[in-house]
């Protein structure tokens, strides 16, 4: 990759609902990334890889060799890092490098150039992560993600760690989430539909605009006396969306993987919630080569017939285009 | 993502279509079956299930009378929790059966709760828990 | 099945050396059980069947049919009830039913009129297996083994539910070995090649036969400093070998759902360590139709090279014909 | 039957062979594998294994940088007295892997214990647990 070349991919999880609901094979979800422009894909292994957390080798060479037969590079095997699985305790961290291990073997069975992973890794193992990215050549990243920021403690560390490991081999995933101002239309009219008034809704969305915090909302909520669903929905808008800081992205620009370039709605081609002109700006001025990957989420709350997810992810990824060509 | 969403895009799924019907041993019919699927965008680990439970015609069924058969085995709902080994994949259809003489005829409704831990959802120290409920009416 | 019609069978665990080294299949093992005279065979699940303990409908049907296409009758579907599978605890009396009724489901499937399960079921329990056999159709036969008699404790108890539930469908597996009056040549060596000495075998043998107490004799080999293997050999001679005493044999002959007819070294044609005429005398004359299955064990100590497991069940069919037809 | 006769026929089998050898990453030797049976006539349920463990050369191996590779699974050998729902089918060959930096070269012995619990044979109230022992030099 040159630098400075930015790639367009898609994350097949944009495709969740049609797959969940077998309307989609994992072949025609494949079609329609190209289709709608990718170049590269990324897969929730733990989503859509039969055998999971244990896929087979052949399985996994098939899936490299259908993609590579579409002119689509298998970029990330998505890995969760579920660091709760287990009812009486929490996974060692032992536990979290042999799962990790496991993860960077399948990525490599796929052909894939970066496992995401979570937070839940924790900071310091990264220490004994690099290592084994290394002997793999697939690099690790690590996701951000809302509710975090690049200001929570557990991200400054990992940001510490990053720059004393210096290695190309560990990372972040940038999933644009945490860049999120707004809600979109579809989350608030699921709120509607659970009976938060109009009036309510106008006034959490000014609320957040001002930046005024949660606590005064939730006074004010209290004292009009308003639903559970209300008071939820302030809490979690308020836990997700944020004014855009551009935060620490352009220092952090260097350890980054790839973005999840987020989204839950195109409108016109454009998104409204989440500052996509800026963002591009700077990752077009830092310089930054590698994957942009569509990331739509908008499926858990748009009916597949209002609102197709292979229609969002073919028109996000134009707008991507005509950003970054701008 | 709020939880609201998962709800509305996979809580009317718990409670699947397809292979309901009782079980029939000999000229005894014993009990009754009925598919479930996992209400979330992703498989899990059995023992992220904290809790699958279900009422027939609004009466709780006996978790001792249920048996989960998945990936080929039956499992007990009370050892789910322990079962950190064993992955349901998003696209396999759980069935449900439950020894229940006589079986079932006609219409019957069926409510479905299962809590389900997010292993990897533990963004300040603690798994995120979401509740699915699900109620459907089966023809028997 | 005509009243007094003896079936002769083999059970397939007879041929578990060559099974577990994979020089003959399951299909070869029944084609030598066809050979050596068997009209009819038992399968241990939990050692021969793929996917135990939850086989496939597709395996057992077709494993069914093979059994039918080469003349064999799929009898006895054996399974092991192992009550200690947890190690945090005992299965409770639920989860022993379940077990069952699986077992059922698969035997069943298989085609088979009998399912062998094991004393660990405990007698009371048999009261709630009842139904289920009848539902199926298919007999649940508890196994009687060494180091167990019928003077067992939980073997009268069994017998005293037996009589209560007054059913077809429940009854007992009778495995001969708990008739057995000596130790075979094949075990002997084994202890002998740990060093035990022919002088103090010659004295333990003359100890079973002459009925001196155990405690007795554990103190002559404490005086005499034997080792360790000689008191294990002690122990084990005197917890599995007895003189002959039929028992209540013919009392319980009504519950019998067929019998494993034990043995571990034909010579010449000959089993020397059970008393084989004495106890097929008491099937004839109380009139038992029904199978005896020969159940090789010699497989543990003989080397298939010098004392092949096919000859040894066929020179065993062939003399419980002869004892049969005397 | 006594367990000297269990010994005698399934012990030497613990160790099998076929596909011993080093794991290899990209350039790296990151540690070594060899195959193991269950050392009984009969397949069992991994939490009736109380212990395996097993030495290189006479020494001990670390546990926690073992794992049993079965079932189209990786087990950590001190998950195994939890695992009451995998079932080792008797003729499936386990794959151990063992992480030791730069694997090994030419002829060592390996040592092996398993204790293994007969689930069924608790003729008076207590399994019978039976320890097969096994060495064989593996060429790496
Ligand atoms: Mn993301
Ligand atoms: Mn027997």
């Amino acid at each position: 990759m040159r630098a400075g070349e930015v790639k367009l991919g898609v994350s097949l999880f944009s495709y969740s609902s049609v797959f969940y609901l077998g309307e989609k094979s994992l072949t025609d979800l494949l079609k329609k990334s190209k289709e709608a422009g990718a170049e590269g894909i990324e897969i929730v292994a733990s989503q859509m890889i039969p055998g999971y957390p244990y896929p087979s080798r052949e399985w996994l060479r098939s899936f490299r060799d259908e993609c590579e037969q579409l002119g689509l590079e298998p970029f990330c095997y998505s890995a969760h890092l579920d660091s709760g699985l287990r009812s009486d305790r929490w996974l060692t961290e032992e536990e979290k490098v042999l799962c990790t291990v496991n993860d960077l073997r399948c990525a490599k069975d796929m052909g894939a150039s970066v496992v995401r992973t979570q937070q839940t890794i924790s900071p310091k193992l990264m220490y004994e992560i690099a290592p084994w990215a290394e002997r793999y050549g697939i690099k690790v990243g690590v996701e951000i993600h809302p509710p975090h920021t690049l200001s929570t403690d557990v991200w400054q560390e990992f940001i510490r760690v990053f720059e004393d490991i210096d290695s190309p081999y560990v990372g972040i995933v940038m999933d644009l989430g945490i860049y999120q101002e707004y809600p979109y239309d579809g989350w608030i009219n699921v709120y509607a539909s659970h009976g938060v008034s109009q009036a309510t809704i106008a006034f959490l969305l000014s609320a957040l605009k001002e930046g005024q915090p949660l606590a005064e909302v939730l006074a004010v909520l209290e004292k009009q006396n308003a639903s559970e669903y209300a008071r939820e929905m302030a809490q979690e808008m308020f836990a997700l969306y944020r004014p855009y800081r551009p935060d620490q992205l352009a220092d952090v620009m260097k350890y980054i993987t790839h973005f999840h370039t987020k989204f839950y709605h195109m409108k016109n081609g454009e998104e409204e919630t989440i500052p996509y002109r800026q963002i591009l700006q700077i990752i077009k001025e830092t310089g930054f080569s590698g994957y942009l990957i569509s990331e739509y989420e908008g499926h858990y709350v748009y009916d597949e017939q209002t609102v197709s997810c292979f229609d969002q992810v073919r028109e996000h990824i134009a707008m991507e285009r005509r950003l970054l060509n701008a | 993502m709020g939880l609201v969403n998962n709800q509305r895009a996979y809580d009317k799924h718990l409670l699947w279509q397809g292979g309901e019907g009782n079980i029939v041993v000999g000229d005894s019919v014993v009990g009754f079956r009925f598919p479930v699927r996992i209400p979330n965008f992703r498989g899990n680990y059995l023992s992220c299930i904290e809790e699958f439970s279900f009422a027939l015609d609004g009466q709780a069924l006996d978790p001792d009378k249920i048996e989960l058969v998945l990936n080929g085995k039956r499992f007990r709902i009370g050892d789910l929790p322990q079962l950190f080994a064993e992955y349901w994949y998003v696209l396999d259809v759980g069935i449900i059966e439950v020894l229940h003489d006589g079986g079932l005829q006609g219409k019957h409704r069926i409510d479905a709760t299962m809590k389900l831990r997010y292993g990897y959802s533990a963004y300040f120290g603690v798994c995120k828990v979401v509740t699915s409920k699900c109620s459907k009416e089966y023809e028997f």
